[in-house]
């Protein structure tokens, strides 16, 4: 049995200069231990420590001030607290749905939050194993055979889907084609990943919501790399005719990119089914509550790119005694071995959202997924059917049918009418002069009733 | 712990009218018509009882930082205060990215306040804080540094030079960027070889990227002369803020003349990494890049309230190169780095860094193992030697340990690139020591043996590269 | 994992004088004079990464729900949900108990609601929160029994009758409450001998106090009849509430003739047990014992506000017997008895039921231990016959999983009294079988040898009885 | 590896009766699983595994409506909601100390919340080295040999304390004497322990908030079992004569029980010298944050009593291979051996308070807990000085030194001072006709600030 000691455990700052009288309250050190480690090192300060010529020597002070836990803990919350408390009816690329408390209380053990990317496999089989499953509901979301550990967020993973079109296609070509109703912050992103290529990103039109099959069709020709589109796409519209746009881009041996998510996957028609070559989008659907547009970049593809696949990727092999066992895997093709020919420069990923995504998704089952997938179609439907019957609102704009969220027209300017809602207690989008967004991922019903009340009552 | 589709598999039919064949699965009523839907999907149904057991197992399945000492070089695993969780779960923090600017007041202060944090930090005059990770920070710092040059007419500088001793992702970055990348030898002190340097600036140099401390610890001595010379050839100096922990307090990229820098905030701000991620790389610039950054930053309205309080707005920087991401970044991580420095202030990340010197100049002083180079500071590389330094890591794994990052760089010879962090009393640093120095005194043989006590025994990485199954489908194909 | 203590102890001096002397540790300045004020205080003074790690391994030394089966007999060991946790954790619950009715109606709505789903799920005319704990609400019923008889000029009865299979803390509840404890033999079938009990009954008992179904898992299939020759000798009849969820939804103790129970919000209720605790044992009773009820109650104020929400105020029961609990109960874990029962509802409190009695029966059917006694509902008891029932607890172990109840009770020779509970699947109970089957087949020596794969192996406890060393200052004694 | 099978997971509830159509959402099995488990134990229905006579057949509902976790979250929420937010300056017994972050982390994971009583000591050594650290946390503090791991709270714990004497005296005597200022809560809680015994509870009076010492010499024979007192008293006093009770109950051969807590014996005199027999009180001012009067029973005593302790023990033995280990011990002075001869009938405690309060004590460490002692008495202090300066009030009433909380005098009636307080935002205790208390615990700086101004506002 161990002796019990007494020992000075206070502990003044390691910090010598300016007015310093705290130290970190994460760093244990006793003035014992200094007192200690110093001679061992052989050193009278730990000043003497820093290698630093006095000309690049920061002498000042950040003039942060250090706090309690407690206070700091108030200064965030009195913060966030000039937040205004709405209900949300937006969308567009980032939802706000109910996640299961369960999804917090297991991804929040510290043995998953506070470890390290799996480079010691033997000692980080449970992580790995979660994402190996991850990577297998994307697998069977997509039909795809390959899906990455994750990519930053939908718009990056757009980008990375560019490149990898751009190393895997045989053509001289340089034209990545995307909708002309997308994201702006999707496309731009998506540019300044080509930025260091020959592509260039170019629009093609859009068709009621959907895709113009004519006006892509006009649009591609031998020189196109990639063609993306959406399903749903931006404003809620369900796409009805990927297939051809996948043999469009076959056609001319063009990637075929499409975006979208668990949810719509849950139900909407299989990308493999409609000729994709890669499915980018955004994951954390699942997994993550309303974030400020945190995300979890969706990133599956076919087998054939399997080398040229950006990110990590978990598989199977066998330890020392035969027994299954789970690693990364293909790292050579990743920036810490192959450095600037690397298939990415990607390395910190989004681990922990995958592990909360794949969670979620369990959570649900199959039958809950699908069921969470049929209510976007038939509580947006049914949300624009009642919006409509107000006076002023004429909804939804396009002729097709939706999920999750659909766009409406409102005769008064659509600014005033959002600004109105909000003074009522709900954000909406505006998406043009006269037209605002709705979207009904995650809002009770009885907010929507509430809402509605609302609308009619700005509306007129 | 077998898969969740070892467990069950549970497939759903989905039709706009019930076929009625049970024998399919359970079939589901589709609100819309066949040629919309997918025809069925198969995934576990399981049980919220059999779910947390599951991943309760996987979980102890894993080495945390709460579980011990995680030296992992230049990888900075640091304990994550418990309280910036709480502080991130704020029911007030869950707010939609297209809320208007009137109604996220808290938010954009937040941001605001956290862009000027790291601009003090790092010396900086200007913080975007959309990058989502330290890789993607870097490839921001290359964009801005392109935009930066084309927009002053120098769009042929065409190439960017790395020590060969940095970060992968300096070399990846700048590829993505579009850059031909120039590897930058060492000196025989492990330092930026000027001559070297001299030889390889030119009138094509966009920028030079660099690690200080290095990635052997090395304070690059000689970094006001490296930064003239870049300067003088027109090229603008990149600090990767990988090794910042070891410089809080004591110096600032911005003062020693660097241009544009990105901040790892899980390894300077102790925010946790998730096993893999999230991070979070905000990019600092001098003043003249700041027209550059992406869009949009936050700042503080010239015009306050009605009420006198400051108002926050967002603004597109005037030559920006527009978005590296679709909304703003990891919002949540950066609460928990605004959350954490708010904690330490001045006195409390000066603390930090010292003591992470400190560490990692103790646990050098107690290892068997030669290390070649110093003085080092938050980090250092021993070598092991006439071993193999991949086997070391295995057999350190058998002593309830985290092995150090090895084989890297290449300029030690079977590296063990070794960063305690400040978190680590002196006792752990002690234990820490003993399982070096046991492992030193091993042969061979026991080293490739290891790990013999961990869940698994030594991974097969070849077969799982050779025969990638990534799947539970894959799985199933075999069998 | 070495003790608090053995990692750190720090003494700190207090005095409202610094006597400059560092070699006694820190020193204080008290504002107090010395004579009120203690000279020193000595402890562990450790780091927070430090004591996230001490906890963390102490954890990993444990079994929990979430790591496998807990087949304990009438402990009730059930899958606790976590989203009870985050609503027992809105800071809308921390109030302090003094706080004014008007201020905290949310509170007293939510006992009004949980008294109310209490009453109709035991069929009880009015219930109290208080009781902490399952035995401190056989106490209060005790103590309800006796202010009822008191009241009633009947304060001569002075005897309890508890059948000799029951609960030790029916007993001890009972002595407690000053009464002579009657204990009753059970009959060849495992049930209330009616003889022994018409022999037991006089004018002097105060009551019988059962379990339905007993601790064999038996109904009670003669409680009418019981409860009639209770009654008749002016008797009251006390439900123990730890076997109530063999029967949500099926039978309630108020419709069999009970007058007064308790219920275990955490055998029924799915609130977690922590190591021992808390609990939480609410009291209900028939209508003619509603006044002797511990204070406050809550209730419905008979005029609404003003908008015409109802208004909740706390009350005094006309006769009651005060306080047994300084405040009003475990708050925290009535928030999240409440919660579980409005998630489950009607029907899934019912196939809670029919779920751990079909998976009792199950669990039963496959093992090749001897089940003397049936029909049996959520619970069995085995004999492991020649074998010694606590060395067969401790080989469990050795297959992960947790062993059930041992010898106990004693009519059935060294018992195993194993209740699956409902939150066990088919797949779990065949794993949790088989473990049994396969101990059953070892031999002696390998079962006293038991257990060999645990954290600690078979703990000596003669020695820690015979010498007790109950807190570090203990050990430090003896070194 | 193992094969993957495809089976039928719908979920449909075993309940027959009524309109039930759903089950458990924690119950697991699927009709498959029921299929088989059901012809395994060779009944059609469950319902046949009931043996329950129809005369006490329950065929009713008991008309409680299932929810979804979010609708349950939602409803506890908007329940709850209706508590109005307050500045509480309460106290008298429970305390609103910050709760540290890491508290929180830790003891909420699922090994320690979910685990059972450690009657399995080798598969529980984690709880049980917590347990016995939180004894000898409160060993140091007390200065008493024994303490046991937790009672339910400081009113249960005095009436265990009670019995305990009731026990271990050798006299014939049956009076209890208490203070005549005491929470009534207490002493009636204490009541109701004993009404199974002979003992009898009494007041001794009490002097400018003290023990009257005279009053007590007074009260005090032969025929006593036990004296109580409590420092801090409740109303905030703290007490200066302790050792001259202590004599007083020696003197008789009658208990000394002290009721404190760990804040308040981080500085006040320790308990042993001052002739204390046993301590009890509320631990839980450090670990639990205000939780509407939930507690933990601190129960401490001497060495002497050991096998007359309540409750539950954890003791240090050696397992097989020699090793230090814990165990519970001495069960047999407890219930579920001794039945009706047992020390008490507790059974479920507060284990997983006393966990969290041993995690709170270990982040303080010895430095702060002092600290926080210092402070509750300098906060106190200053705050009555301060609102001594208001006109029509004055504080403190009782010419002591004071901890934590203190009663000030108002010249209006307090009651009313306390409604006209409780609509600016503050709660505090009425506890004469013009007297009111407040206590600083807890409370951060800027709202005593606010909180003065307020009392300006309404007490003249």
């Amino acid at each position: 049995m161990r002796g019990i000691e007494r020992r000075d455990r206070s502990r003044p700052p390691l910090v010598m200069h300016g007015s310093h009288t705290t130290g970190s309250p994460y760093a244990p050190h006793t003035a014992e231990d200094r007192t200690a480690m110093l001679e061992a090192v052989d050193a009278e300060t730990v000043e003497e420590l820093f290698d630093i010529p006095a000309a690049v020597r920061f002498d000042g002070q950040f003039d942060i001030d250090a706090r309690t836990e407690r206070e700091t803990r108030r200064l965030v919350r009195s913060v966030l607290g000039q937040n205004d408390d709405r209900t949300e009816l937006l969308g567009r690329g980032h939802y706000g749905y109910y996640i299961p408390s369960l999804v917090d209380h297991l991804a929040d053990r510290s043995e998953f939050l506070t470890s390290y990317t799996q480079y010691q496999p033997e000692i980080s089989q449970g992580f790995l194993q979660a994402l190996f499953e991850y990577q297998s509901l994307l697998v069977e979301l997509t039909g795809l055979e390959i899906a990455n550990c994750s990519i930053y967020d939908a718009a990056t993973a757009l980008g990375e889907a560019a490149t990898l079109a751009d190393r895997v296609r045989n053509t001289s070509g340089h034209r990545v084609l995307v909708p002309e109703r997308m994201r702006e912050e999707r496309k731009s992103t998506l540019e300044n990943y080509v930025a260091g290529t020959d592509l260039v990103v170019e629009t093609y039109p859009v068709d009621d919501g959907n895709v113009d099959l004519a006006g892509l069709e006009a649009a591609v020709d031998e020189d196109v790399v990639m063609v993306y589109a959406e399903n749903p796409t931006v404003r809620g519209t369900i796409e009805e005719q990927l297939g051809a746009i996948g043999d469009l881009a076959a056609d001319v041996g063009a990637f075929f990119a499409l975006g979208s998510d668990p949810i719509a996957l849950s139900l909407l028609e299989r990308p493999a089914d409609v000729g994709a070559d890669v499915v980018v989008g955004d994951a954390s659907v699942l997994g993550l509550p309303t974030s400020y547009g945190m995300g979890l970049g969706l990133f599956a593809t076919k087998e054939d790119y399997l080398r040229q696949v950006p990110g990590r990727l978990v598989g199977v092999s066998e330890d020392a005694t035969d027994r299954r066992a789970f690693t990364l895997t293909l790292q050579t093709r990743e920036q810490h071995i192959r450095r600037e020919r690397a298939t990415s420069n990607i390395c910190t990923n989004q681990a922990w959202v995958a592990l909360r995504t794949a969670i979620h998704a369990a959570v649900l089952g199959p039958s809950g997924m699908v069921n969470l997938a049929k209510r976007a179609v038939t509580r947006a439907e049914a949300l624009a059917e009642r919006v409509d019957d107000i006076v002023g609102v004429q909804a939804p704009v396009h002729d097709r049918r939706h999920f999750r969220e659909f766009v409406a027209h409102v005769d008064q300017p659509a600014s005033a009418v959002a600004e109105d809602l909000e003074r009522l207690g709900f954000a909406v989008h505006v998406v043009g002069d006269h037209e605002i967004q709705l979207c009904v991922a995650g809002v009770p019903d009885e907010e929507l009733d509430r809402f509605v009340e609302a609308l009619e009552e700005v509306a007129r | 712990e077998p898969l969740l589709s070892e467990k069950d598999l549970t497939r759903i039919t989905i039709g706009s009218e019930d076929d009625g064949n049970g024998d399919d699965g359970e079939a589901t009523d589709s609100p819309l018509p066949d040629d919309l839907t997918r025809d069925a999907l198969e995934l576990p149904e399981l049980s919220e009882p059999e779910l947390a057991r599951h991943y309760t197992r996987l979980s102890q399945m894993i080495y945390g930082i709460d579980s011990g000492p995680y030296p992992l070089g230049s990888c900075t695993m640091k304990y994550n205060p418990k309280f910036t969780e709480d502080v991130a779960a704020l029911p007030s923090a869950a707010v939609h990215p297209d809320r208007s600017e009137a109604s996220v007041q808290g938010t954009l202060e937040l941001l605001y306040r956290l862009q000027d944090y790291l601009g003090r930090i790092g010396g900086m005059d200007a913080v975007t804080l959309q990058p989502p990770a330290g890789a993607a920070g870097e490839f921001v710092g290359i964009r801005v540094a392109a935009a930066y040059h084309e927009h002053n007419g120098e769009g042929h500088r065409d190439e960017v030079i790395v020590p060969e001793s940095a970060h992968g992702t300096n070399f990846a970055s700048a590829a993505l960027g579009g850059y031909n990348v120039v590897s930058l030898p060492s000196d025989d002190e492990g330092r930026v070889d000027l001559e070297a340097l001299e030889a390889a600036l030119s009138e094509n140099t966009a920028a030079l990227m660099l690690t200080n401390p290095n990635t052997l610890g090395l304070f690059e001595r000689d970094i006001a002369e490296i930064a003239d010379m870049v300067h003088d050839v027109g090229g603008l100096l990149y600090y990767d803020g990988a090794n910042l922990n070891a410089l809080l307090g004591r110096a600032r990229p911005g003062d020693m003349g660097f241009d544009v820098m990105h901040y790892n905030v899980h390894k300077t701000f102790a925010t946790p990494h998730g096993g893999g991620g999230p991070g979070a790389g905000p990019v600092g610039v001098v003043e003249k890049l700041a027209p550059f950054l992406p869009a949009p930053r936050v700042r503080e309205r010239s015009e306050p309230s009605q009420s006198g309080e400051p108002v926050y707005e967002r603004f597109d920087p005037e030559h920006t190169i527009g978005k590296v991401h679709g909304f703003d970044g990891n919002w949540l991580v950066l609460i928990k780095t605004f959350a954490y420095i708010a904690r330490l202030g001045d006195d409390g990340l000066a603390d930090a860094s010292a003591s992470a010197v400190l560490n990692a100049n103790y646990l050098a002083e107690q290892l068997d193992y030669d290390i070649p180079y110093g003085p080092f500071h938050h980090e250092f590389v021993a070598s092991a030697g006439e071993q193999d330094a991949a086997d070391v890591a295995k057999r350190m794994l058998d002593y309830g340990v985290h092995p150090p990052t090895t084989k890297w760089p290449e300029i030690v010879p079977e590296a063990l690139m070794t960063e305690p962090t400040e978190v680590e009393s002196k006792d752990t640093l002690d234990r820490l020591a003993a399982a070096f120095n046991a492992v030193a005194d091993e042969d061979n043989d026991t080293l490739e043996a290891a790990p013999e006590r961990t869940t698994a025994r030594r991974i097969d990485q070849t077969s799982a590269a050779r025969n990638p199954r990534l799947s539970w489908q894959a799985l199933s194909d075999d069998s």
